[in-house]
Parts: structure tokens; sequence; C-alpha cells
């Protein structure tokens, strides 16, 4: 940190990073998640569970709201106030956005959580001091907390269970704030492969573990960047651009292409700009 | 990929521990250290053994009877996740939340370690030489059909072993036994198309009508029709498919579907005939027979027998009509009535009415060798088996892995006449109910330690035969492989034609070799096709497509309506949900923690009341209320849920055990132990959905713990979770 | 008045050596060798022997030979008991020193029978970074052997020291994170494959998990 | 030729005011206006009038201080953020002026004060050694006025004190 | 006005005297106090070590809910602490010496209640051990705290004006230290007035230079301190969430800020005029201006407080709307009402002439008045966690654990005992000032005397 850089390079330091004028290099991980195919059977869930060494604290402490899914299913019923729910549930797998302009990036006092060259919204576990600002300013409400030390409680990781745990993830003690990473430890390994070889991930080289469990097949990830990818298809498809607040589904002036898709991001409004498309469900009109 | 399975054995075995726990405080370093922590290498690993790269070993799920074929990612010798294997029809490398708790029943801190004997009311820890001696001791002097045989759906290798070894002892009595296998419409299947489970299209279909079966939930392959489900929605065959769900509770494929219709308990069978009716009149060329058997089923009548206003019958029959092939299920729902069997038989009546037999109805192939075929199980064993035991006529009672003492209605007085066996065998992973009451209990290798095959009963192509291979090195020596019991047992009876065995690895590996032409393996040689197929972990086998047989109305017997009964008002579905099952799960804590999709609660069961009923009775959300059936009482949480019939009240089964271990024990309260003991007409199977009861509350009031927060299931007015009706979208279009 | 000029200007001085500390304090000494503890291993195995310069009676073995992972994976990995027996199988010569009988009884089991035949070594670990922490091996190893063609030894002994010299492995540079950075800052020359900068990566996610 | 002090204390101000008038008035030799000191327990503003008004330079440190305070915040601030760690914030410039800006202020204020205290200690000459005569009265009720004067001068300028009634007149030691 | 704020012939000599008679011996309530506070403070330290140790889920706060009372009394003590600024450095630079007597305890107060604010930061933190990470120091790893986090701008506002106020509370109290020098026995205490009275000795240049300086620093501590909490404010202002999101809090914040603690310098007023016997100095009128002020404050706050309901109400932002209503109607609605009465209605007691100088009516209001600005932080923090933009994970009934409820009230005992303990080290009412005080008005009634007997012109000579 010397004040002559500053000087030197102060245009660089003034970009707004990584929207808007300072497009991806080689990444951007991005998702989207087909509400139609989702069934809602927590299959992605439980593989979360399975990848992150997430802790499963129990009735008494669920209660209070300590639940650590990094993926949530949640469950939405029809408002009409009809009798039955004729037609069915909604389901909407949530996890974090990995927003663009993500606020809880500027709002941590020690800068445990920031915005990587690949477009992820990163959580430093060893560096948080727990201050929970993040959390208090997600609007998704998606970053869980340590609010126990789960390592040493009962019968989380009782012996020999503990020999699950995932290597490649920190096992996060008292204290700190945690969410989905993407599963950055397989991206990690991915892109180092490809390195080695001299090249960028392909599309579908590295899958997030619940989009590998998913038995639908309704979350697609990959990387925005690659023409390939199955995901940025999707995205250009539905006409979803990563970093407006503003997209075609909502012009009315041309409603009637408008009307042909489904891609929308929850909370458009506020401007995250997340990294996660959902696709609505579809029902059917003729029944 | 494998050179010799010594090799990959070694490799197994799990190393030091360096970089294995990685935490960020309190256990674990924070810091850099010196020599603290040992680094340890394999003395001799194979070439593919990179350390911190996960290797992948091919294997089987065996968390239920779909047979998902599976990898386990392997580190440092120790079993980290289970992945799909891609290569299988059945999941194609997708897995369920059950599937992938699999490494918690292995990993499960509760697991029996050591053979025990009964000594009073606790156990004796003793050698697995003096349990085998003794099992071979008890058998003396008692006659061959006084030896039973307990056990769930099981196939394979083990299979013969265990047919051999029942004949070995002269017995023929072998109960397989699944508390919630769709047994009754297995029978239905077989008298209208020939096969107990005929291949189901959902891919195929435009339409799918489907009577509770919870084939996205919990029925018979849910991975695999979750994939078809898939397609059938992604409109690849033209035009997205319509999934009309019709059930008395909502499941979770009710939950998916465009339109749920919540129709009176048991009048399922009507409303197929009443479909067939509305069709005939709809211009469908209908078999005269059919037609004939629906002729008294106008739309009307069906509409107040079923609950279903007619402008839905109408509306549905139309909708089947102009989209054809269509595809009706008959699920759980539908079976488990008193006349479970003719509600499936007028369903299948109806399939053959749009003509979906051949279409989206296929026939599977028959297997090649029989005697791996699996034996499917089913409730009528239980009831069996406790007769006899009721009788005296069991001495010796071998129970491999079923838990009755828990799944077992009241109404059969199971645990009593238990009781009345004089040696009891149970061959157990933890010590569940049934086990506590034995007299001697064998402790199992766990599903990711053992060797075996399997033979799925709903194999998605063809005929397959699954590979089950130890992805990890025991976790403790004193348990043994079901395969490697029986064959001790079977070489203390049949000494000479088994010697040839070291062990039932040995066994299954000739097995395998010798039939290796029929396997797909000509031509190579034994190294070299074995490991091919552990590489592979399922092996294809050819086999010869059934005949698609005509059903006809003649032979039908029309459903009962639906009776009511005073003392009884409301009727007890017990819901069967894809985490629980019937129980046998409820020690992995995944599973536990899991919200449950429809109610989200957690770590405890439920009663799900529909608001208008609970209105009536004056329950709130949290009540703890007392439901009392014939047979017995149950105290449990009330759940307002608008997606059940307001004559029923559900709840889920496999919650309320007394043993099992931290996880199971103590979890909310077991269903099966108020149903009352009502059998299906024809089958003589348990009827699950016959129990009545009457709820009320008891004044205690707790909050609910589940993930819905304090909105419920709304949505506020926000845009979270947006749905569109189908003519806006065209998906044909989508990537 | 002068005096208080005096002193202004002498507290504007001093203020600004404040500044200017503050920024240099902040660049971490990037060659600061730190010694850490002797590690006692369960055999004393003479790096020097095996690595060192012929001139010294080394035989100059390639570091890959025997920490064979490094070039694949993230961790350099502990040779194989079956990769020292390989060679020292052929070598009677020392067959009889005490070090070497002691492999071996790894190796065949210990007379006694308190060691099993092939057991694996217990090695202590030396260079034991912090759990949170994601060292990949492969990535230095790529870039700078394969891709720049350095000397194996000196990139190696970036991290590990001129292990060359000793005989059991001590770490020899203090591996904390300030230490790590002053190498990432640095400008290297670009290799083939990397379109990003020609420093290392500043992104926390790269080395914490 | 030695000097000696003299501490002469009143009873109010208009007392001590005359004297010091006086004093300024009547040349005395061997004595000078700049060796008066006047201690009093409130500050009298209307000294100035007699003593004629000094000069006070603390407002030079508070500017100096303040200005100083700003700029090495900002440039602190900035340079760290712009240091190899850049930390991103999504949507957000790596160095952003309005959060600076905030901390800059604050700095600027904090630079501001602690400047000013200082000198305020060097202006006033804090922390002192006590002068050789003191009395407590003057931190009670009374006004002291210390003179320092050679030999020749004291009895003059007790003399003009006594003629103020002063009610107590100390005297230094002889050497 | 004909009841005057302090008797004029009251002898310089005395007021030394009552004042120092403070350092010696007050009334046993004193000591009573002392314990009760040391009490508190004993159950907060228990349930901190217990949280420490456990881990933050003891404070029952959860996922969506995760900030409690720990930051709402934080800014209720920030707030406390801005009253002293207003009485010392606002009325200063407008000449009202009526604050004279009673300012010293209310730059105590400020300092005092900083330091307990402080103490919440850190309660607060999920890993108490780390939180040197949050300084801007030069550290080994290279790497700097987040600047563009308002927590930081929290840290270094709270810090500056700590250190300032500090300061200047010390220089006001330079010369009273060296009458407590001159006054004191032999004995710590005096080397201790020794030490911190630099060898005051009220020289005329002394004099000169002191008087800048204090009105320098009275200058800087004004906009400090609205700069403190307009930056608390936006804490919540610069946050997305529906609630916090709004223009009007700074000032909104300020005015709170003062609001309650004009509040607090009136319970203290009242108490340490028994405890030390200040009667004489602390009088009732002063009691009465400070009421008044505390009036007007009070009808600022209510006014800012409708103006931030009416900006939501007729914003477009739904989310910010239900969770005003959901303030209102919702299961906080208790809370929120209690804070609309204690700080709206309950002030208008001191509109009557006849309560603003009835001590035990005011030592009741400013403390209900108190308990409702402790509400009102609790209303910003709370209903906007239990009610915010997602509404799967809105969480209506978090209950604030044991654990927290305990800290909270122990950090008034640590207040309390800070403050009680200073007031008897130093002298809580500012002796010189006093002087001034009666020097002057006594010189004012002199010329009215003279002027009045027409004797102007012979009384000039």
């Amino acid at each position: 940190m010397s004040v002559t850089n500053l000087l030197e390079n102060w245009s660089q330091f003034r970009h707004k990073h990584p929207v808007e004028d300072k497009p991806h290099a080689e990444y951007k991980w991005a998702m989207s998640i087909d509400l139609d195919a989702c069934t809602g059977c927590n299959a992605c869930s439980v593989a979360c569970y399975a990848e992150n060494n997430l802790p499963v604290v129990g009735k008494e402490k669920y209660s209070h709201g300590f639940s650590h899914h990094w993926m949530r299913i949640e469950r939405y019923w029809d408002e009409d106030g009809r009798e039955f729910p004729d037609q069915g549930a909604q389901f909407l797998p949530m996890m974090c956005q990995h927003c663009e302009a993500a606020p809880c990036e500027t709002v941590c006092p020690v800068g445990a959580t920031n915005h990587t060259g690949d477009g992820l919204n990163s959580q430093v576990y060893n560096r948080c001091i727990g201050s929970r600002y993040c959390e208090a300013n997600c609007p998704y409400k998606v970053r869980y907390f340590n609010w126990y030390d789960y390592p040493t409680t009962n019968n989380v990781w009782p012996e020999p269970m503990n020999q699950q745990l995932n290597p490649d993830v920190t096992v996060r003690g008292k204290g700190v704030m945690e969410k989905c990473t993407f599963c950055v430890q397989r991206l990690t390994v991915a892109k180092s492969d490809a390195r080695s070889q001299g090249r960028t991930v392909r599309d579908g080289e590295v899958q997030t573990a619940c989009q590998q469990a998913c038995p639908t097949g309704a979350i697609t990830f990959g990387n925005l960047v690659d023409p390939e990818a199955r995901v940025g298809k999707q995205w250009m498809q539905q006409q979803v651009e990563l970093a407006v607040d503003h997209q075609a589904k909502d012009q009315h002036e041309h409603a009637e292409q408008a009307s042909k898709l489904r891609g929308y991001r929850i909370f458009e409004e506020l401007r995250p700009y997340p990294s996660v498309m959902y696709l609505e469900r579809v029902r059917e009109s003729a029944v | 990929m494998i050179e010799n399975s010594f090799n990959r054995r070694d490799f197994l075995k799990v190393l030091g521990w360096g970089g294995a726990a990685v935490t960020l405080s309190g256990c674990g370093n924070t810091s850099v250290e010196d020599g603290r922590e040992l680094v340890t290498s394999y003395s001799e690993p194979a070439e593919y053994v990179i350390p911190s790269i996960g290797v992948y070993f091919n294997s089987t799920c065996a968390q239920c009877d779909a047979g998902c074929n599976i990898m386990g990612k392997v580190r440092e010798g120790r079993v980290l996740k289970l992945e799909g294997n891609s290569q299988s029809a059945i999941n194609r490398g997708k897995m369920c939340g059950l599937g992938q708790a699999g490494v918690q029943a292995h990993y499960n801190p509760d697991r029996l370690r050591e053979p025990l004997l009964r000594t009073g009311d606790k156990g004796e820890a003793i050698s697995w030489d003096t349990a085998l001696e003794l099992i071979n001791a008890k058998l003396d002097g008692v006659q061959g059909n006084q030896i039973a045989f307990l056990t769930g759906g099981i196939s394979g290798h083990v299979n013969v072993l265990l047919k051999n070894y029942i004949d070995a002892l002269g017995s023929a009595k072998h109960f397989a036994y699944e508390a919630v296998a769709p047994s009754v419409v297995r029978a239905a299947n077989k008298k209208a198309y020939g096969v107990e489970m005929p291949r189901l299209r959902l891919d195929k279909a435009k339409v799918i009508v489907s009577f509770g079966a919870d084939f996205l939930g919990a029925w018979v392959s849910p991975v695999h029709f979750a994939q078809q489900y898939a397609q059938f929605r992604k409109a690849s065959n033209g035009g997205r498919g319509v999934l009309v769900q019709i059930e008395s509770k909502m499941t979770l494929t009710g939950a998916n579907a465009d339109r749920w219709l919540a129709i009176r308990p048991g009048t399922e069978g009507i409303l197929a005939l009443g479909l067939i009716n509305a069709l005939g009149a709809g211009g469908v060329k209908v078999a005269a027979d059919a037609a004939g058997a629906a002729k008294a089923y106008t739309p009307e009548r069906v509409s107040t027998e079923t609950g279903i206003s007619v402008e839905q019958i109408t509306k549905l029959a139309a909708l089947l009509k102009e989209r054809t092939p269509s595809l009706v299920i008959a699920g759980s729902a539908a079976e488990g009535y008193a006349h479970g069997s003719h509600n499936a038989a007028a369903i299948a009546l109806l399939n053959q009415a749009l003509g979906n037999v051949g279409k989206t109805v296929e026939f599977p192939a028959a297997l090649p060798f029989p005697q791996i075929a699996p034996t499917v199980g089913n409730r009528y064993a239980l009831h069996a088996l406790n007769d006899d035991m009721a009788h005296d006529q069991v001495k010796v009672l071998f129970n491999f892995g079923a838990n009755p003492v828990f799944t077992a209605p009241a109404g059969l007085k199971f645990k009593e006449n238990l009781g009345k066996v004089p040696f009891k065998v149970a061959f157990a992973h933890y010590m569940d109910e049934t086990a506590l009451q034995a007299d001697l209990v064998l402790p199992l290798d766990s599903a990711l330690e053992e060797w075996g095959t399997s033979v799925p009963e709903y194999a998605a192509e063809g005929a397959q035969l699954n590979v089950h291979q130890p992805l990890m090195e025991k976790l403790y020596p004193g348990t043994r492989a079901t395969g490697d019991i029986l064959l001790a047992l079977l070489k203390l009876r049949r000494a000479q034609e088994y010697k040839g065995y070291e062990d039932f690895y040995a066994y299954l590996r000739s097995a395998l070799v010798q039939n290796k032409a029929a396997l797909g393996g000509s031509g190579k040689d034994d190294d070299t096709f074995w490991s091919a197929t552990l590489s592979n972990g399922l092996v294809k086998l050819p086999g010869a497509s059934n005949a698609a047989r005509k059903t006809s109305a003649t032979t039908l017997v029309f459903p009962a309506p639906a009776a009511q009964d005073g003392a009884y008002p409301l009727r007890l579905i017990p819901a069967v949900t894809a985490n629980m099952r019937d129980g046998r799960h409820a020690n992995q804590p995944w599973l536990q923690e899991s919200p449950d999709p429809l109610t989200t609660i957690v770590w405890d069961s439920w009663v799900e009341i529909h608001p208008k009923t609970a209105a009536r009775l004056g329950i709130v959300e949290g009540d703890i209320v007392e439901v009392a059936s014939k047979s017995g009482t149950l105290k449990a949480q009330a759940y307002l849920f608008p997606g059940i019939h307001p004559d029923a009240i559900s709840i889920p089964l496999g919650y309320g055990h007394q043993a099992m271990g931290r996880y199971a024990k103590d979890i909310g309260a077991n269903a099966f132990h108020i149903m009352d003991a009502v059998f299906d007409s024809e089958t003589g199977e348990l009827a699950m959905h016959e129990t009545r009861v009457k709820i009320s509350p008891t004044g205690q009031r707790v909050v609910i713990v589940k993930d819905e927060g304090s909105a419920g299931g709304k949505q506020m007015g926000k845009k979270i979770a947006v749905r569109v009706s189908s003519e806006k979208v065209d998906l044909s279009e989508e990537v | 008045m002068h005096r208080f000029l005096r002193l202004s200007v002498f507290f504007a001085g001093l203020l600004m050596a404040m500044a200017s500390q503050a920024n240099t304090t902040a660049q971490p000494l990037t060659t600061a060798d730190d010694l850490g503890p002797q590690v006692d291993q369960p055999i004393e195995f003479p790096h020097d022997r095996h690595a060192g310069d012929a001139d010294k009676g080394g035989m100059q073995i390639n570091c890959m030979y025997c920490h064979t992972y490094a070039r694949r994976s993230i961790v350099a990995g502990i040779p194989p008991l079956q990769k020292c027996i390989g060679c020292h199988q052929g070598i009677e010569s020392v067959r009889e020193t005490p070090r070497i009988k002691k492999l071996f009884e790894y190796w065949e089991g210990s007379a006694d029978g308190t060691i099993a035949a092939k057991t694996p070594i217990p090695w202590k670990k030396v260079h034991d970074l912090p759990d949170f922490v994601r060292f990949n091996h492969e990535r230095h190893i790529q870039r700078f052997y394969f891709q720049q063609e350095k000397p194996v030894q000196e990139v190696c002994g970036y991290c590990h020291g001129d292990v060359k010299t000793m005989t059991v492995a001590r770490r020899s540079k203090s591996l904390s994170m300030g230490w790590c950075v002053s190498c990432h800052e640095k400008d290297h020359p670009l290799d083939a494959t990397s379109t990003m900068t020609s420093q290392g990566p500043n992104d926390c996610w790269q080395c914490h998990k | 030729m030695s000097q000696r002090h003299l501490l002469a204390l009143f009873d109010n101000f208009d007392e001590a005011g005359a004297a010091i008038a006086e004093l300024r008035a009547t040349h005395i030799r061997g004595f000078s206006m700049d060796d008066l000191i006047l201690k009093s327990p409130i500050e009298h503003p209307e000294v100035e009038s007699v003593l004629g008004d000094k000069p006070v330079y603390v407002q030079w440190y508070t500017l100096v201080g303040a200005v100083l305070g700003g700029l090495l915040s900002f440039f602190l601030i900035s340079g760290s953020q712009a240091s190899f760690y850049a930390q991103m914030k999504g949507g957000k410039p790596i160095v952003p002026l309005p959060p600076n800006f905030v901390l800059t202020y604050e700095m600027f204020i904090l630079g501001g004060v602690f400047i000013t205290v200082l000198g305020f200690l060097v202006c006033a000459g804090l922390p002192a050694k006590r002068s050789p005569l003191y009395s407590a009265k003057v931190s009670e009720d009374q006004i002291g006025i210390l003179v320092k004067g050679d030999e020749s001068a004291i009895s003059a300028l007790k003399a003009v004190f006594t003629r103020h009634k002063a009610l107590e007149i100390q005297e230094e030691a002889g050497k | 006005m004909t009841e005057k704020d302090i008797r004029e012939d009251i002898a310089w000599a005395k007021i030394n005297k009552d004042v120092l008679k403070s350092l010696e011996n007050p009334r046993k309530m004193y000591w009573v106090i002392i314990f009760i506070a040391l009490a508190m403070i004993g159950v907060a330290v228990g349930a901190e070590l217990y949280q420490y140790l456990t881990g933050m889920g003891v404070s029952y706060k959860n996922n969506s809910h995760v900030w409690g009372l720990y930051i709402a009394t934080f800014i209720f003590w920030i707030g406390m602490s801005h009253s002293g600024t207003l009485l010392s450095a606002i009325l200063h630079l407008m000449h009202a010496d009526w604050r004279k007597p009673i300012y010293r305890f209310a730059e105590a107060m400020t300092t005092f209640s900083l330091m307990t604010a402080g103490l919440f930061v850190m309660v607060h933190l999920g890993r108490l051990w780390m939180f040197y990470y949050a300084l801007p120091y030069p550290s080994e790893r290279w790497i700097w705290p987040n600047f563009q986090s308002p927590l930081l701008w929290d840290a270094m506002a709270i810090f500056t004006y700590l250190s300032s106020s500090v300061i200047f509370l010390y220089i006001g109290m330079i010369p009273d230290l060296a009458i407590c020098r001159d006054n004191m026995k032999n004995g710590w205490r005096k080397k201790l007035y020794t030490t911190l009275s630099l060898g005051w000795e009220g020289t005329d240049r002394q004099w000169r230079n002191f008087r800048i300086t204090y009105l320098t620093v009275a200058c800087f501590l004004i906009p400090l301190a609205v700069s403190v909490h307009s930056i608390v404010a936006s804490d919540f202002a610069m946050s997305q969430q529906p609630g916090w999101h709004i223009t009007s809090f700074p000032p909104y914040f300020v005015a709170g800020a003062l609001y309650s603690g004009c509040a607090a310098i009136i319970t203290l007023f009242i108490i340490l005029r028994y405890v030390f016997r200040f009667e004489e100095y602390m009088t009732l009128p002063i009691l009465k201006k400070t009421a008044r002020l505390t009036f007007a404050i009070a009808m600022v706050w209510t006014y800012l407080n409708l103006i931030e309901f009416a900006s939501v109400w007729y914003g477009h932002d739904q989310a910010s709307k239900d969770v005003l209503i959901y303030k209102a109607t919702g299961n906080y609605a208790p809370f929120w009402w209690g804070m609309m009465f204690c700080g709206s209605i309950v002030p208008l007691t001191l509109a009557f002439t006849r309560f603003q100088t009835n001590i035990p009516v005011l030592f009741v209001v400013s403390i209900l008045l108190n308990v409702g600005m402790w509400l009102e932080r609790w209303m910003i923090v709370a209903p906007t966690f239990a009610h915010g933009y997602y509404p799967w994970a809105w969480d209506h009934d978090q209950w604030p654990s044991f654990v927290q409820w305990s800290i909270v009230f122990g950090s008034f005992g640590w207040f309390a005992l800070l403050f009680m303990v200073f007031c008897k080290i130093f002298p809580s009412v500012s002796m010189y000032e006093v002087k001034e005080m009666v020097y002057h008005r006594s010189q004012e009634t002199k010329k009215k005397e003279l002027a009045s007997k027409g004797l102007a012109n012979k009384g000039a000579h």
C-alpha cells in the first residue's frame, strides 16, 4: 500500500468492479434454476450437507432458527384462499445468489466477504469476526452464522461421523458467518486442472453438489463468459442480463415476446444483480 | 482401472488424519505447525492413488430397493460422498436425498460392533464362532418348517445363499416383508398386465393421471421417475406434459401436479370407472366390456361419491381424449383399502380403455437368472408369519434387517407373538426395536463395507445386475457382511459344497466369472471381466421382453363406496415420506434435519389436518392432539395443511422409534402402532388407509419446529416464486 | 512566534514520518528466514545424501523423483515405502546401516513383531499450514518448473529452503500469509497459459478454503 | 545585580488592576512590565487593558493539525485500499470516495483537537514548574501579582502594592 | 424570571469548600448506588463469559434476526453521550452561563456512556478474540479492514469522539484540579492532582490560551457529535433493509440522542444534587431550564419521528410500509406504542411550570423518557429483522434470551460505577466557572443598581 501506487493507477482503482465497465475476463460463474422442473425433493439440500460439512444442529437449536442449510427449499402456497391448493405448491431452492453488486460485501468491517475475479461472492471464514452485518444487509437472508461451536458440540459430528468431513472445506467454528460458495472447492480444482492443460474450464466439467444431485436436472451451473456454456445460452435465450435491473421480460413496449420469457431474478429492483436466474414454474391452463 | 482386489482393499485403509479434519478453531491447527500431525502414505499405492485427489468407486445404493447405481468418492481411505453413476439407466448420475444420506448409515455412531447374546434383559458380547455355533446348536432337533426367515425385499447372490440355506435347513418359510411396498398394485398389475411391475414411460406420456402414486417422492423408483418427469415436463415429445394427481392427502408428486384433486378417501376406483364412462360418452372407443362395466358410473353419481365436481370429471375426460398417449398410475393411496385391489383393477382398466398399454405401459425384460431375481417384500408376509408365531409354529426365527416390531400395526399384536418364539436371531446394523427382542444379534457390515449383488425390481431398461462393493475398510472389525454370515452358516450345513469359497467375496467372484459369457464378458479373461464389472458397478442383462396382455373387465369387482363411521369420523392416512419411508433411516441426521418438503417440519412427526376440519374441532397449529383409533392412540403436534381431504388426517410414518440410537429414539410418534389390522379382500395385504380415527386437542400447545417462517407459505405480494400459465410460454423453444 | 513556527514544522514532520512509517511497515520482509523447530522423524532421512550436490557427496536426485505427487496434486506427498525399498533393495553397500535396517523393518516387519510388514512409516508433517489454507503444489511446480524451467531445487527452495543441505527437513521460511504475499505481489514474467496478471493471485479464495 | 521575586495578594481585581496601572505609570528602575505576572482564580480578560494584549497562537496549531489529520487519513486509507489485496466490492470502485471522505472528516477533527491541545500546552507553557512564590489563595478568591525586580526596585514595588491595600506581600528569601 | 440561577453573594471560598466536600464524604446513598452497580456488573460479566465460551447462540438471535438488544443498547448509549456536548459546547458558545454548574458531570456522562457503548460493540461480536482484525493497523498479513463499512466509520467516529471529549473534559478541569491540589492534604490524591493540574497557577498567560483552546475544542466537538450519531444512523440508513433505508435517519438519530441525553442529565442532576449536597449550585432554576430544553428537544424528536412515518407511508417502498404497519400492529406493538407514549406523551408534563421544578416528578419523567428512547432503538433494530424483505425468513417470535437482558441490564451498572467514582475523585461542579458566573452576575447587578440610582457617571470613576 503505497501512495505512489495509488496515484499511478488511480483510474484503475476507480473502476466499478466487476459490473458495468469491467467485464469478467475468464470466468463468471452463474446458475439458472428451472422451477418447472424442480420438484422440491430436497436432494440438493442434502447433497450440500454432504459436500460442505454443514452441521446438523438438532431440534432444539433448529427451533431457535439456527439451521445451516445453505440450500433451502421454500414451499409457497397460492394465496387465493381456495379450499384446496389444487394447483399444487410452489417450490423454490434458495441459496446465496452471488450478487454482482452484493449488499453484504460493502458492509463487512474486516473485508471477510469480497467479490472474486470469477464473480463469486467469497466468504473467508478465518477473517470473519462475526459482526453479522452482511446477513443483516442480505435481502435474501441466505447467510448462516455459527451460533455455536459445532465441531465440539455433542452429536453434530460424533466419532466416526467426523470421518465423513470433506477435507477441501473448512469446518467452521463458532462465531463465523458462512453461506453457499457455489462449491468453490470444486471450481478451484477444475480451474487448476484446466490451467495445467493450458485451457479454460469446459462446460459440464465442473458441477456444484446440488446440480449434480438434482434428479430432474433443474439446476444448471456454468461459466457465463463461455459461449458454449448451457447456462449462458439460457440467460441469453431468456434475455436476462447480468448488470441490469430491468430485463426484457419487464418491458412493456415489446410485451408479446417478453411474455414468452420466463427467466427472472429475485429482487431485481434492489439492484444486487444476482447471478442466479430462476425460470418461472409453468402450470397447465387446460385443466 | 483396478488391478486386483487385494490392492484396492489395501487402498481402502484409512490413513493418518493429515489434513482430514479441517477446522477453523477449536480442534485442528490454526497456525503454521511443525511435527504435530502425522503424514503417512500407502506402502504400495496403486497408480491412480494421488493424495488429496478423490478416487471414485462404483457401487449400488442400499437405502431403498430402487437400486440406484452410485459412485463413492474416496479420499485417504475414507468415503466422503456418494454420487450417482452416470452409466446407470436407473438414476443416470443423479441421486435423491435419501441416497446421499447413505454415508450416515455407514458412519452412524450407533452401529452395532459385535455379536450380542441375550442374557436376561441385557446383551453380552460373544465371538462370531460361538455365535454361529450357537445358531447351529439351536437348529438341531427343530423341524425345518418351524424355522422361519423374515427378510425385507432381497435379491442377488445373497438371495441365492439364503435360499440354499433355507432349503439346507429343510424349511420353506421365507417371509419377505416390506411395510410400505406397493404390493396390492403388484397383484393387480399381475392380473391386468401379466407382470407385477410394468415399465411406466412417463417421458412418453402427454397426460399423467396418478391415483396417489408418489412417484417423485417415495414410490418404487423415485429418482428414475423424476428424470422421466423432467423430460415429460420439458416437452421433449411435443407439448408439455400435464400431471393430474388424484389423492386424499397431497404427496410431493401432488404438490407438483398441474391439477391436484382431493378425492374422498377410498373412492379412487369409482372415479376411474367414472372417467371410462365419461370417455365413452366423449366419443372415445372403449372396449365393450369396459364400457359396460362403467355404464353405471355417470358423472353425477361419481361426483357425489368421490366429491370431485362433474365439471372436473368432464374436463379431465376431455383432456385425456385429446392428448394421447396418456398414462394412468395406481399408487399406494388407491391400494390402501379393503377394496384396494378393486380400485387398482378399475384404474388398470382405465389405462386399457385409454389404449396406453404398450404405449406408455411397457413390459420389462424377463431376468435370465431366476435364482437371483428379487424376492419383493409385501405386507401379507407379516400377516402370515404373525399367525404362525401366534400358533407356536415358529421355533427359530431369523430376521434380516426388517423391523416388524416397529412397523407392525398394533392390531396384529406382533410383539407378543414374537415373544412366543424360543430363539430369535436378528441380523442388524443398529439395535432397533426388533433386534431388542432378539436372543442373538449379529452385527452387519454397512452397505458401504460389504460385497454383494442385487437386482432392482424396477429396472429402467432391460434387466440389470447391480454390484455392491466396499468403498472403505470396515469401521469395526466385529461386523460381518450378510453374505459372509450366510456362507459361514451354510458351511456348517453343507461344508462340501462351499468349502471352495474362502469368503463371500470369493463366492461372488466365481459366481459371476463362471457366467461371464451371459454377463457380456465373453472372450475376456477372468480378471479383466471382473475388474471391468467392478469398475462399471453394474451389469446390463440381456433378456427377452414379456408380451403385453389384455385385461378384461369381466373379473372386475366394483369398488365399494366410501363408508362412514360415527365413532371414528376421520380416516388416518399414513404418509410415506421420501426421507423416512418406513422409518429404517430415521437415525440418519441429515434426513431428520432436511425439512419435509410440504410442511417443512423437522425432527418430529405431525398430524396434517385440513383447516376446515381444524376449525370445526377448535384446533390451531401447534396444538398437541390425541389421535385415537380402535387399536391405539398417539399424541402429536397438529399442522394445518390445505392439501388434505377434510374427512382425513395424515401422520407421517417412520417416526417414534423407541430404539435405534441417539438420532431416532423418541423423535415423534409411531403411526404404525395405531393402525387397525384390516386386510385387502383379495390379496390379504394389510390395508394401510383403512384406519379410522378421532382426534381431540389435549390442551398443550407447542411451537412447531419448521423451516417455514412466520409468513407461512405466503409470498406477501413479493415476486419470489413465480408461476406462469402454460399457454404463455413454449418450452420446446427453450435451451 | 518563532518557537510556535518551529514547533508546528516539527509536528508536521512527525506526522509525515508516521505516515511513511505506516507505509513501510506494511511491507513484510520477503526473504526473512524463520527457522522452525527440529522435528525428529522415525527415520532420520538424509536429504543431503539423496538430493545434495555431487561435490558434497550427494546424489542430486530430483526432488520430484520421490515427492512425485507435487506436480499432479495440491500436496507433494510423502514417497510410499515401496519407493524407498525399490532402490535400496539393490544397494547392498548400505543395507546394514541402522537407518536402512529400520526402513526394512517397516517393509518386512520387525523381528519383535512390533511393526507389521508393509507398515507405512509414520512421518511427522514438517511444513504444516493452517487447516483453512489451500496451498497448491501443482500450480507452483507447473508455473516455475515446467513453464519457466527453473531448476527444481530452486523452485522447491522458495518455500522449503535449502533442503538438499539438510538431513531431516526443517522449516526455514515463516510460511506466514505476509510471507506468501511478498512473493505473490512480485511481477513474475507471464507464463504461457495465464490470461491473468503476472502476479500471483490476490483473491482470498485462491488460498483460503 | 541579582533579581528577586515579590508576590502581592489583593482582595479583588479592581485594586490589583489599579496597582498594575500604577506600576506601568511609574517607571521603576530595575523592573520591567514583562516581569509582571497576574494570577487569578478566574479569568479576567479586562487585564489586557492594563497589561497590553498579547497575541495567542493556538489557532495556528489547530489549522495545521486539522489539515494534516485530514490529508493523512485520506491518503493512508486510499493507499491501503489500493494495496495488493484490492478488496473488490461488487458494484463499487476499489477506492470509493464517499466512505473515505467520511473518515477523512473524522480524522480532520481528531487531528484538529489533538494538535490544538498540544498548542495549548506549548503556548501556555504547561506543564510548568511552580514559580518561586505561590499562594493557594490565588486559586481560591484572591488576585496575585508576581513581579521580578532588582534588589533596588523591591522597596518601590512594595510601596506601590501596600498603597493599593495589598492583603499580603510575600518576598523571596534573599541570597 | 425573578428567582436567580445561583446566589450572587456566595463567597468564593465557600464555593471551593462546598465542592471539595464532594470529594470527601457523600451521603450514604452514594455507597448504596456503588454497591448496586457492582452487583449489576457481576451479573453481566457472568452472562458475557457464558456467551463468550458457548457461542452467540445463547443470546437467542437467529439467522434472519442477527442483531438484537446489543446493537439497540449500543445506539442508546451513544445517544446518551450527546447531551454532554450539547451542554458544554453548544451552550458554551451561546454564552448561556447557567450551564456552568452542571456541564462538568454532563461531560463525564458523555465520556462514560461512550465507553459503555464501546463495550457493546465487543459483546456483540461473534469472535471477540479476533477483534483486532477490525483495527486499521499495518499488519504482517498485509490486509486492512474494509473502509467502506459503516461499522468502521462507527469505530473511527467513536474513537475520535471519545478521545476528544476526554480531552475536553480534562482541559476544562485543569484550573479546578489546581484548586484541589492547593487544598489537598498530602497523599496519593495530592500527587494525582499535582500531576494532572500540570502546575497551573492561573497566570494571565495560561488563562488567555486556555480560553481560546477551550473555545476551539468546543467548536470541533459540535460537528463531531453530530457526525457521530449520523454515522451510527448510517449503519442502518446505508443498508438496504426496509425500515432502515430512510433518508431522515441521521437527523432523527441526532435528535433522539440529544433527547435521551437531556433526560439522563435531569436524572443525574437530581441524584448528584442529593448525594453530594449540591443544592446551592444545582439549583431548581437551572433544573427548570434543563427541563424546558428537554421538552423542546422532545418535541423536535416527535416531529422527526412523525416525518419518518410520513415519508415511509407516502413513499413507494411497500416493504418499508409493511414493516411500519408491523411495528404498530405486530407482536412488537406493545413496545412500539410504549416508545411513542414515553417519547412523545410523557414529556408533555415538562410543559407545566409546576412540574419543571418538582424533583420527584422530574426524576420519574426523566427515567421514563430514557426508557422510551431505549425502546425506540430496539424498535429500530428488531422489527426490520423480524419482518424484512424475504417473507420466508420472517421471524416474529424472536425473544431475547436472559443472557442478552442481563448484559444490557449490567451496562447500566457499569456506567453508574464509572460515573459515581469519577464524581468522587474529581470535582463534579466546575468551581472556577461558578466563580466566574457569580462574579459576572454580581458585576451586572452592581451596574444595574448604580444605573437605577442614576449615578452611573459617578460610578464610572
